[in-house]
C-alpha cells in the first residue's frame, strides 16, 4: 500500500525547530558519521527523509530520534547545512507532542507564547494558593517547625499528589509511545520474557546516560550527567527527606551535604547551558527553540530560589525565606506540571524507554528472517 | 588446438571500418581471425580481389559496407550488392562453399554488430576446415582470371 | 506598438546578493523620470509577491508594460506575468532589467549600466540589442595564457588560419593536466594519443611562439591593442642547443618531487617534465638547483657534462613585451587539496590517493609503468627515513574504493559541482577492473552525473563490469588491523557500510589555478564567487569577459570536461578570428544613450509590425 | 622499383594500449627481415614528438623512401604521420598505417594470436607501401559564403559570428520562424534570465544584417561539390528550388522533444493535467498557470528523465532537464506561492556553473524531492474525491524505501531530447553519419568535436547530442572558427586520392558515367573516351571496380596496391606447412 506524502508536515516540523531539513540532499554523510548509527538503526538521514516526504506515520513510529544524543558531529560535517542534529532534536519535540494525548504539548511547542502564558498563569495560581494557604494556617515569620508558613508535611503531601498526577500523565504518554513504536509493529513478536529481560535498560540508561558517552565529544555527556544526577538527588531529597531538608537552622550534613552538591550541580550546569546557548559555543547549542530557554530559565530559577530560601533560613531571615519559598514553588509547580509530561523534561522518561524499546526491537527482529544483512552490496545490475 | 581460419575483410572506410574501430574503442572483444583491408567504399571491391584472396590462401572473405541507403557515396553499396550476386554464382561455379563468402552491412555506430559478425563468420568457417583449391578454381586461375591482374610475379613471399 | 506605453517599474531586491553595494534608490529615481514610466515601486526583498496585489496595481495605473529590475529579476517574472494576464494585459510585455549578470562580470560604471538596462527594458528592447558596440582596429596577434588543452586548441585554430599566437605557459611544458591523464572517458582512448600530436603541432607551428616558464605580469592598453609584459624565468638551458640527451639529468645531485607525477616519484633539479614535453628541452628548476641557490658556489656539474654546452646557470629572468589584439585566458584549474578533509586521512594513510596521483599511477608512462599497486614501506637511504613508495613489483590492491565529491558540493569546502569527477571515477573503476580483474571496486557517489554523449552508456557498462556503485557519500576512513575501513551509508539500502579496502581514490574537485585572482587583477576581469572567471553572459556569450578582446576558455571559466573545453576553446578562436579577419574588434558597451534606445526601439517596433 | 625500396617500419606501443596484448618487439623482429625494410623500431608513443622525430631522423639518415607505422587507426593519426613525412621532405603518401590498436590489441585478449595478426597487418602494409606513388596535393579556392542549416540558437550564433567577421551567410530554416526550441522558452537556468532577450538580439541582428540571407520554410535538398566549392540546392515550401555556391556548411538542426505519450504509466494524453515541460513553458509565458478546468493548481509535480536514461526509450541523459526542472520549481513558486512542488528525479544533474546553487535554492523553497529508480517510472492515476487533489502519482521512493502517493493537480513531464525525425535526410544530403540514437557523429569527440568526416561540413549544438544553451553557443562558435580558418586561408587542399582514366585502355563504353554518384566522369564525344573531373571525384572507386577494361585507376587505392595487401595479410599462412 502506498502511503500518501504530506507536503505540510515539513511546515509543521518547522515550528518545532526543523528549519534546515529542506536543504538535505541525502548524501548519507550524517548517518555514516554518527557513532550510534549502525546495524539495526541507521540515522539520522532516514528520519530526515520521512520528514521531507511527510510520512507522518513512519516518523511517529520510529525510535531513532531518541537514540541521538546530539553531539553535533553530523551537523558540523553536513555538506548542505541541513543540521541533522537539530532536525533530530526537533523530531524529539514533535514526538513528545505526538505521544502526549492531551494535545497540550503540541500547543506549547507550536506556540511558545501559549506555554509562557500557561506557566505564568500556573505560577500566579500557585503563588496565590500557597500564600492563602500559608496565611490561613501559619505564620509568615516561621519557616520551619511548628506554625511554619509552609509546613514540610503539608508540602510533602502536595508534592506526592503532584507526583501522582505527573506519573499518570507521563505514564499514559509512555504507553502511547510503546504502542507507536513496538506495540503496533506487526513485523515483530515480542515475548513478555523479552520485556522482562531487557527491563534493566531503563534504570541503566536513566542513571548513567551511558550511550551518550559513546559520542566523540564526551564533555556534553559529563555536563548532562551532572545535571541529571543533581536533579535526581534533589528529587530524592525532596520526595523523601523534605522534612529534614527544611529543618534548620542547623545544618544536617547528611541531607544538606547532598543538597549542596546537587544545587551546585544544577546551577552550574544550567548556567553553563544558558551561556552555551547564548554564545552558541557548541554544535548542540547552536539552535535554541523557545522551549529550551523556558526550561533552562525555570530550572535556574527553581534552583536559585531553593538555595536562597535555604540560605535565608540559615541567616535568620524567616520572612524572606518564606517569600522566596513561595516564589520557589511558583517555579516548581509549572516546571513539573508543564515540563515533565508536556515539554522538554519528558525526555528523561522517553529516552531510557527508547533505549529499552530499541533493545527489545533489535532482539525481537533477530527472530524474524531478515533480508540480506551482508556487508557487501549486491551488484546493482539493472 | 582447433583450426583457426584466416578471413580477409574488405571494409569501407566510412561505415564499416569506423564501426570496426568503434568495436576497438568500446573494447568489444572478438575473434582474431579477420585481416582487414580498407577500401574507400564497398563498391570498390572488385570481384577479382575476392578470387585473389582465396587464391592466396584465405579461408573466407567478408565484405562490409554501409547499410543500404546510408552509403557515404550515396549508392556504392547497392552496386556492391548487385556485384555480390554475380560473385556468389562465380563461387558456386568454382565449387567454393558459399559460407566462406559473406556480404554484410556495418554502420559507423555498430561496433558490437561488427564484433558479432566476425565471431559468427569464424565459427561458421571453422568446421569447413582450411580452404582447398578445387580443380575448377585452378582452372579459373589458369584461365587468367586472376593472372591478368596479378602484379609482377617475381615478388617473393616474406 | 504606439509610442505612448504606460510602464510600471518594479524593483525586487530579494536575491540581491549578486549586487553588493547597489543603489536601488538611484535607479528608481532615474526610472521615475523616464517619459513613459507611470509608476515605480520598490518591492524590497520580500521573496513572495501576491499576484492579486500586482493585478490591482496594474489595473489602477492601467499599465501595459511592466519592467522588473533587480539582481535576478527572473525569479519574480512568473508572478508578474500571471498578474499581467489576470489584469487583461499582454503577458509578453513583462520585461526584465537584470543587473546581476553585468555586475558579476564587472563593468566600469555599474550604476550607469543599470540605468541603461532599465531604460532599455522600459522601451521594450533588449539591452544587448540597443547597445551597439563600437568597432576599433585590432592587432592581429593573439596572446594565449595557459598551455593546457584549451590553450593548445585555441592557439592551433588561430594559427591554422594564418595568424600569430604567443602562448604563455607557467610551467616547463605545455600540455597541462591532460598530459598527465592515462585514458579519457568515455571512449577510453589514451589522452596522450589525442594530446601529444596537438602539442607537436603547437611546437612545430611557425606562427606559435611558446613562452614556457613565463607569467603575464602586466597588461596595459585598450581593446584591440594590448601591451603585455611577460616575465620569463631564467632560461638556463638554451632550447636551440639542447638535444634532450639526459646527460645533465644523470649528474644532477638534487632530487625534488615531480610535479608532473604528482609527487609520487621524484625528478632532478634539471629536468624535462616528461619525455614528450614541448618544448622538448631540459629546464633548470632555479628554486632547487644547488648552483643557483648557492649563488654559484656549489655544484654546476651539469654544465660540464652537457655535450652541446647548452647550459648557462648564471642566466637571470627576463621580461618580454608583446603587442596583441586579443588575449585568451586558459589557465585551467588545480585540484582540491584533499588534506583539508582530515577524516579521509589523505597525507596520513599511504594508500589514500587523489585522482591525479592515480592517473599517474595507472599511466603507462608513469612511475609503475601503468601497474596499479599499493604503496609499500621502503627505507630511504639518503634521507635515512622509512617512507611509503610505489614499487612496480609491489602488491596489487584487492579492493579499491572511490569516493566522489571530495571537496565539491560541500558548503564547508566548495559548494559547486566539479562536473568531471563522476565520469573520471567511473573511468578509474574501469581501469581497476581492466588491470586487476580480480579486484573489487566500490564507488561512493551522491548523484551520478553522466550527462555527455555516451556517458550514461559508460555508466551502465561499468555496472555490468561488476563495479559496486553505492549511493552515499563516504564519511570517513579508519585504519584498523592493517586495512583501511571505509565507512559510509548506502542510502538506497539504508545500511551502514564498513568495507575493508586496500586503496582509496579521492575524486577531488577542481579549483581555480593559483594566481587566478592576481591574473584577474592584471587583466581587469573578474572572478566569480566560486573563483572561476566570470563570463559576459552565461548563455549567449560564455567566452567573453567585460574587457573587449579578453576571452576565457576552458576550465578557468568553470569546471568542464575535455570535449566541452575543446569546444569552448575553439569558440574563443572564432571570436578572435572574427575580429582579426574583419580587422576590427567590438568593444563591450556598458551603457547606451536614451536617444539611441528610443531610435532602436522604434526600429524594432517597425520590424515586428 | 620495389627492390630498391627503403622502408622504415615503426611499431607503436601506445603506452600499454598495444604492448599489453601485442608483443611489439616480436613484431619488430619479424617484419625487420622482410625485403625492402631498412629499419624497424618499436617505441612507446610513436605519435609523440620524440616518436615523430625518430621517424624524421631515420628518413634523413637512413635514406628511407617509404614508411609504415603500425599503431592506432589511420582515422586517428594518418594526418599526423603524413605531416611528419612532409617535414622530412618525403611525399606524405609514401606512408601506410597498420591498425594494430583499435582492430587488434583492443579487441583481442590472446597475446599470441594478436601478435600474429599484428605481424600480418604490418606485413600487408609493408607490401602495400612498396607500390605507393607520390601524389601531389591540389588546391582549390574557398568560397567565403557559408550555409547554416537551422535557425535555432546554434544556427543564429554561427550566422552572427560569421556575419560579424564580415562574411556572407545563408541561414536556412525549415520552419516559418527563427529561434528554434529556445524560442519556446521563457527564462533560462540557472540565473532565470530572459531567453527572449537573448534570441531577439540575435534574430533582429541577423534579419537586419546585409550579410545574412535568411531563408524560412526552406530545406536543403542537395549538396554537391566539395569543401570550399559546394553547390547547395535549397527548396522552399512552394517547391521553388535554387542553387547557391557555398564554401562550408554548418548543420545546426537541433533536436525535438520526446513524445511523452509513449510512456503509458505517466498518463500523458490520458489525463488532461499531465503536461510536458514545453506546455508548462507556454503556460508560464502566457501567465495562465492553470489546470485544464481553469483552477489554480495547489500541488504541482515535476517528473524527470521522461524518455531519458531508459533503455526502452533513450539510454542517454538529456543533460538539460534537471536544471530546467529546478528552474520550474522557482517559477511555479513565484506564480503561485502557495503551491506545493514535488520533484521526482533519478539523479540530480545540476552540474553547470550556478547549478548546485540553484539546486540548493530550490530545496530551500520546500520543494519535495523524491528519487525513483531509473526506468521505474512513477504511475499516475486520477484521484478520488476524498483525496482532495486532481491526481495521485505513485512513486517507489528510493531514499526512504517506501511506496508513496504524491498528490498532484498538475504533473509536468520533463521530456528529454531526441534526434530530429528528418535527421537521416539531412545526414544523407550533407554526407554525414548518425549514431544509433540518430545524433550526428562528430569526427572525434575530443580532437574534432564539431567536424564531420565530410570536409567542410560541421555540426553544432543539440543535433550532435543534447546540450544546454551555453554549450550550444560554444559549439556553434567552435564551428564558426573552423569556417573562419578556411576563409582566412582562402583556399583548400583537395584530396589527392581521385580516380583517373587511362585513355589508352578506355573503350568509351560509358558504363562508369552512369555509375558515378557525383557525375564526376564525363564522356568526351571528340575523343570517345571518358575522363574524371578530379575535384568532384570523392575516390569511392566504384567506377574502378566496374570498368570492364580496367582502364580506371584509383589513386592510392590501385588494384595492385590492394592485391599486394591481400597477399601480405595472407603471406604468413601460405608459408606455413598445412
Amino acid at each position: 500500500m502506498a502511503i500518501r506524502a504530506n507536503p505540510h508536515l515539513i511546515d509543521e516540523l518547522e515550528l518545532y525547530g526543523a528549519q534546515d531539513v529542506v536543504k538535505c540532499y541525502h548524501c548519507g554523510n550524517c548517518s555514516a558519521t554518527c557513532p550510534f548509527s549502525g546495524d539495526s538503526y541507521v540515522f539520522p538521514r532516514k528520519s530526515m527523509r520521512y520528514l521531507q516526504l511527510g510520512l507522518e506515520s513512519c516518523l511517529r513510529d520510529t525510535l531513532e530520534p531518541w537514540l541521538c544524543y546530539y553531539c553535533g558531529e553530523c551537523s558540523d560535517e553536513c555538506p548542505r547545512g541541513a543540521e541533522p542534529g537539530e532536525t533530530m532534536m526537533s523530531m524529539r519535540r514533535w514526538l513528545t507532542a505526538r505521544y502526549d494525548f492531551t494535545g497540550i504539548s503540541a500547543l506549547f511547542y507550536r506556540s511558545p507564547k501559549a506555554e509562557l502564558l500557561a506557566i505564568v498563569l500556573l505560577a500566579l495560581l500557585t503563588g496565590l494558593g500557597f500564600v492563602l494557604f500559608g496565611l490561613s494556617q501559619g505564620d509568615l515569620a516561621v519557616y520551619s517547625g511548628d506554625g511554619a508558613f509552609l509546613p514540610a508535611e503539608k508540602v510533602h503531601l502536595f508534592d506526592w499528589t503532584m507526583a501522582g498526577v505527573l506519573v499518570l500523565l507521563l505514564g499514559i504518554n509512555c504507553i502511547r509511545m510503546w504502542w507507536f513504536t513496538i506495540g503496533s509493529d506487526r513485523s515483530i513478536r515480542v515475548t513478555p520474557l523479552l520485556y522482562l529481560k531487557q527491563l534493566f535498560q531503563v534504570p541503566l540508561h536513566f542513571m548513567t546516560q551511558k550511550r551518550y558517552r559513546d559520542c566523540d565529544r564526551q564533555r556534553p555527556w559529563a555536563i548532562h550527567l551532572v545535571l541529571m544526577l543533581s536533579y535526581l538527588t534533589m528529587l530524592i531529597l525532596i520526595m523523601f527527606f523534605l522534612h529534614r531538608v527544611q529543618h534548620g537552622p542547623g545544618i544536617d550534613w547528611w541531607v544538606h551535604g547532598f543538597g549542596y552538591a546537587a544545587a551546585l550541580g544544577l546551577i552550574g550546569t544550567t548556567i553553563y547551558a544558558l551561556r552555551g546557548r547564548l554564545k552558541q559555543s557548541e554544535p548542540h547549542y547552536k539552535h535554541s527553540h523557545e522551549t529550551d530557554w523556558i526550561f533552562l530559565v525555570l530550572l535556574l530559577l527553581v534552583s536559585v530560589t531553593g538555595v536562597a530560601q535555604h540560605a535565608l533560613h540559615r541567616g535568620g531571615f524567616e520572612v524572606a525565606a518564606n517569600l522566596v519559598y513561595v516564589v520557589h514553588m511558583m517555579g516548581v509547580v509549572p516546571m513539573l506540571l508543564l515540563e515533565v509530561p508536556f515539554s522538554k523534561w519528558s525526555h528523561m522518561a522517553y529516552r531510557p524507554l527508547a533505549m529499552y524499546f530499541s533493545a527489545i526491537h533489535e532482539r525481537a527482529s533477530l527472530n524474524v528472517p531478515a533480508d540480506d544483512q551482508s556487508k557487501t552490496p549486491a551488484p546493482q545490475v539493472a | 588446438m582447433g583450426f583457426e581460419p584466416t578471413i580477409v575483410g574488405f571494409l569501407c572506410n566510412w561505415c564499416s571500418y569506423t564501426g570496426a574501430d568503434l568495436a576497438g574503442t568500446a573494447r568489444i572483444k572478438h575473434r582474431p581471425n579477420l585481416r582487414v583491408i580498407r577500401v574507400m567504399c564497398s563498391g570498390r571491391v572488385d570481384p577479382t580481389f575476392v578470387v585473389k584472396a582465396f587464391a592466396s590462401g584465405a579461408d573466407g572473405v567478408l565484405i562490409c559496407g554501409c547499410h543500404p541507403g546510408d552509403c557515404h557515396y550515396l549508392e556504392g553499396n547497392y552496386k556492391t550488392l548487385r556485384r555480390f550476386e554475380l560473385l556468389k554464382r562465380l563461387m558456386l561455379a568454382y565449387g567454393i562453399d558459399e559460407r566462406r563468402l559473406r556480404l554484410d552491412w556495418v554502420s559507423a555506430s555498430e561496433g558490437e554488430r561488427f564484433a558479432r559478425l566476425v565471431d559468427e563468420m569464424t565459427e561458421k568457417i571453422q568446421p569447413l576446415g582450411p580452404f582447398e583449391l578445387g580443380p575448377a578454381f585452378q582452372n579459373g586461375t589458369d584461365l587468367g582470371l586472376v593472372e591478368g591482374i596479378t602484379p609482377t610475379p617475381e615478388v617473393s613471399h616474406g | 506598438m504606439s509610442s505612448t506605453n504606460r510602464v510600471g517599474v518594479f524593483f525586487c531586491r530579494a536575491g540581491a546578493g549578486r549586487l553588493p553595494g547597489f543603489d536601488f534608490a538611484e535607479v528608481a529615481d532615474f526610472a521615475e523620470r523616464l517619459p513613459e514610466v507611470i509608476t515605480v515601486e520598490d518591492l524590497g526583498d520580500q521573496p513572495n509577491l501576491a499576484a492579486q496585489d500586482l493585478v490591482s496595481t496594474i489595473q489602477r495605473h492601467a499599465l501595459d508594460r511592466i519592467v522588473i529590475g533587480g539582481g535576478s529579476p527572473g525569479y519574480f517574472k512568473p508572478v508578474f506575468t500571471r498578474a499581467m494576464a489576470e489584469a487583461g494585459g499582454d503577458p509578453d510585455e513583462v520585461r526584465l532589467a537584470s543587473f546581476g549578470e553585468l555586475f558579476a562580470a564587472g563593468v566600469d560604471d555599474p550604476m550607469a549600466t543599470a540605468r541603461a538596462i532599465t531604460a532599455c527594458a522600459v522601451n521594450g528592447i533588449p539591452f544587448r540589442l540597443a547597445a551597439t558596440p563600437d568597432r576599433v582596429p585590432v592587432n592581429p596577434e593573439t596572446l594565449v595564457i595557459g598551455g593546457g588543452v584549451a590553450g593548445i586548441e585555441t592557439a592551433l585554430r588561430i594559427a591554422s588560419a594564418g595568424y600569430r599566437v604567443h602562448m604563455v605557459e607557467r610551467s616547463a611544458t605545455i600540455g597541462g593536466h591532460m598530459a598527465m591523464f592515462d585514458k579519457t572517458f568515455p571512449t577510453l582512448d589514451c589522452a596522450a594519443c589525442i594530446l601529444t600530436p596537438k602539442m607537436v603541432s603547437v611546437g612545430q607551428h611557425e606562427l606559435i611562439d611558446i613562452l614556457n616558464c613565463s607569467e603575464v605580469t602586466a597588461v596595459s592598453g585598450s581593446p584591440g591593442d594590448y601591451k603585455v609584459t611577460v616575465e620569463r624565468q631564467a632560461q638556463r638551458v638554451d632550447p636551440e642547443s639542447c638535444i634532450a640527451c639526459h646527460a645533465c639529468r644523470d649528474v644532477c645531485p638534487t632530487r625534488v618531487d615531480s610535479e608532473f607525477d604528482e609527487g609520487i616519484i621524484s625528478r632532478k633539479a634539471i629536468y624535462m617534465a616528461f619525455p614528450q614535453a614541448i618544448p622538448n628541452t631540459y629546464v633548470v628548476d632555479g628554486d632547487n638547483c644547488r648552483y643557483v641557490r648557492s649563488d654559484g658556489e656549489k655544484c654546476g656539474a651539469c654544465v660540464k657534462k652537457c655535450p652541446k654546452d647548452a647550459i648557462d646557470l648564471d642566466r637571470t629572468k627576463s621580461t618580454k613585451e608583446l603587442q596583441v589584439g586579443n588575449v585568451v585566458v586558459a589557465t585551467g584549474f588545480e585540484t582540491f587539496d584533499a588534506a583539508r578533509i582530515d577524516r579521509y586521512g589523505y597525507g596520513q594513510l599511504p594508500n589514500v590517493l587523489t585522482s591525479l596521483e592515480f592517473e599517474r599511477l595507472t599511466n603507462a608512462s608513469g612511475p609503475t609503468g601503468g601497474k596499479i599497486v599499493t604503496r609499500v614501506p621502503s627505507y630511504n637511504k639518503r634521507k635515512k627515513t622509512e617512507e611509503w613508495v610505489f614499487d612496480p613489483e609491489g602488491p596489487e590492491p584487492d579492493s579499491v574504493a572511490i569516493i566522489h565529491c571530495v571537496g565539491s558540493r560541500d558548503q564547508n569546502y566548495n559548494p559547486y559541482c566539479s562536473r568531471v569527477c563522476c565520469m573520471y571515477s567511473l573511468k578509474f573503476a574501469h581501469l581497476v577492473k581492466e588491470k586487476l580483474p580480480g579486484a573489487t571496486c566500490y564507488q561512493f557517489y551522491i548523484d551520478m552525473r553522466a550527462f555527455g554523449k555516451g556517458y550514461e552508456e559508460f555508466f551502465e557498462r561499468i555496472k555490468d563490469e561488476g563495479v559496486f556503485v553505492i549511493r552515499g557519500r563516504s564519511a570517513k576512513i579508519d585504519h584498523r588491523y592493517g586495512k583501511m575501513i571505509i565507512k559510509g551509508e548506502d542510502v538506497v539500502h539504508d545500511r551502514i557500510m564498513e568495507i575493508p579496502v586496500d586503496m582509496v581514490l579521492l575524486a577531488v574537485g577542481l579549483e581555480p589555478a593559483h594566481g587566478t585572482n592576481r591574473l584577474a587583477e592584471v587583466l581587469g576581469i573578474h572572478p566569480g564567487p566560486d573563483g572561476w572567471f566570470t563570463e559576459l553572459n552565461y548563455n549567449s556569450d560564455p567566452t567573453s569577459t567585460n574587457r573587449a578582446g579578453v576571452h576565457v576558455a576552458g576550465v578557468c571559466q568553470g569546471p568542464k570536461d575535455i570535449p566541452d573545453t575543446v569546444a569552448q576553446a575553439s569558440a574563443v578562436a572564432a571570436r578572435v578570428l572574427g575580429s582579426v579577419i574583419s580587422g576590427s574588434i567590438q568593444t563591450q558597451p556598458a551603457t547606451v544613450s536614451l536617444e539611441e534606445i528610443s531610435r532602436q526601439a522604434a526600429r524594432l517596433a517597425d520590424a515586428s509590425v | 622499383m620495389k627492390d630498391k625500396c627503403r622502408i622504415g617500419v615503426y611499431i607503436c606501443n601506445c603506452g600499454t594500449n598495444i604492448a599489453r596484448v601485442v608483443d611489439c618487439e616480436q613484431v619488430c623482429q619479424e617484419v625487420g627481415t622482410l625485403p625492402g625494410v631498412a629499419v624497424a623500431r618499436a617505441y612507446k608513443y610513436m605519435c609523440s614528438n620524440p616518436g615523430q622525430e625518430m621517424i624524421i631522423h631515420d628518413i634523413k639518415e637512413q635514406m628511407l623512401d617509404r614508411v609504415v607505422v603500425a599503431a592506432c587507426s589511420p582515422r586517428m593519426h594518418e594526418p599526423t604521420f603524413r605531416k611528419a613525412l612532409e617535414a622530412s621532405g618525403l611525399n606524405p603518401f609514401m606512408l601506410e598505417m597498420a591498425n594494430i590498436r583499435e582492430q587488434c590489441s583492443w579487441v583481442h585478449d590472446d597475446p599470441q594470436s594478436a601478435t600474429r595478426k599484428a605481424i600480418d597487418l604490418t606485413h600487408a602494409a609493408i607490401r602495400r607501401v612498396q607500390l605507393h606513388e607520390p601524389l601531389e596535393k591540389q588546391e582549390a579556392p574557398y568560397t567565403p559564403t557559408t550555409l547554416v542549416l537551422g535557425g535555432g540558437i546554434a544556427g543564429l550564433t554561427v550566422a552572427m559570428e560569421l556575419a560579424e567577421a564580415g562574411q556572407q551567410v545563408i541561414l536556412v530554416e525549415r520552419e516559418d520562424r527563427l529561434g528554434g526550441n529556445v524560442g519556446r522558452v521563457d527564462l533560462t537556468a540557472p540565473y532565470l534570465d530572459s531567453a527572449r532577450d537573448i534570441l531577439t538580439e540575435k534574430i533582429v541582428r541577423a534579419e537586419a544584417s546585409p550579410r545574412v540571407e535568411v531563408l524560412l520554410n526552406t530545406r536543403l535538398t542537395e549538396l554537391k561539390g566539395f569543401v570550399g566549392n559546394f553547390t547547395a540546392t535549397v527548396e522552399d515550401d512552394t517547391g521553388l528550388a535554387g542553387d547557391r555556391a557555398v564554401g562550408g556548411v554548418v548543420v545546426c538542426t537541433g533536436y525535438r522533444p520526446f513524445d511523452a505519450g509513449r510512456i503509458g504509466s505517466l498518463g500523458y494524453g490520458r489525463l488532461p493535467d499531465v503536461i510536458t515541460s514545453f506546455e508548462l513553458e507556454q503556460q508560464l509565458r502566457t501567465g495562465k498557470l492553470k489546470t485544464r478546468d481553469g483552477k489554480t493548481p495547489r500541488y504541482v509535480s515535476i517528473v524527470h528523465c521522461v524518455g531519458s536514461r531508459n533503455a526502452r526509450y533513450h539510454t542517454y541523459c538529456s543533460r538539460v532537464c534537471c536544471m530546467t526542472a529546478l528552474k520550474y520549481g522557482h517559477e511555479i513558486k513565484s506564480a503561485i506561492p502557495e503551491a506545493m512542488i514535488t520533484d521526482v528525479y533519478v539523479d540530480m544533474l545540476s552540474f553547470g556553473k550556478g547549478g548546485e546553487d540553484l539546486y540548493r535554492r530550490t530545496s530551500e523553497l520546500k520543494t519535495m524531492f523524491l528519487m525513483y529508480e531509473k526506468e521505474d517510472y512513477p504511475k499516475v492515476r486520477s484521484a478520488e474525491p476524498e483525496d482532495d487533489c486532481g491526481m495521485l502519482l505513485q512513486v517507489r521512493e528510493k531514499l526512504s524505501g517506501v511506496t508513496i502517493d504524491v498528490p498532484a493537480d498538475m504533473i509536468v513531464l520533463m521530456v528529454g531530447m531526441e534526434a530530429r525525425h528528418d535527421g537521416d535526410e539531412v545526414a544523407r544530403v550533407v554526407g554525414i553519419s548518425q549514431d544509433a540514437e540518430g545524433w550526428f557523429i562528430e569526427s572525434h569527440p575530443k580532437l574534432a568535436p564539431v567536424s564531420t568526416p565530410t570536409d567542410g561540413v560541421f555540426i553544432a549544438g543539440a543535433c550532435q547530442s543534447p546540450k544546454d544553451i551555453p554549450d550550444t553557443v560554444a559549439q556553434a562558435r567552435a564551428a564558426s572558427a573552423m569556417i573562419l580558418a578556411y576563409i582566412a586561408q582562402g583556399k583548400v587542399e583537395v584530396d589527392a586520392r581521385f580516380a583517373e582514366v587511362d585513355e589508352d585502355r578506355c573503350s568509351g563504353c560509358r558504363m562508369c558515367n552512369e555509375l558515378c554518384p557525383y557525375t564526376a566522369i564525363i564522356y568526351d564525344d571528340e575523343t570517345g573516351r571518358s575522363a574524371v573531373q578530379s575535384a568532384l571525384c570523392k575516390a569511392c572507386g566504384t567506377c574502378v571496380a566496374a570498368c570492364p577494361s580496367g582502364a580506371i585507376k584509383a589513386r592510392h587505392f590501385t588494384d595492385e596496391q590492394i592485391i599486394e595487401q591481400i597477399e601480405g595479410v595472407l603471406a604468413w599462412g601460405s608459408n606455413q606447412p598445412s
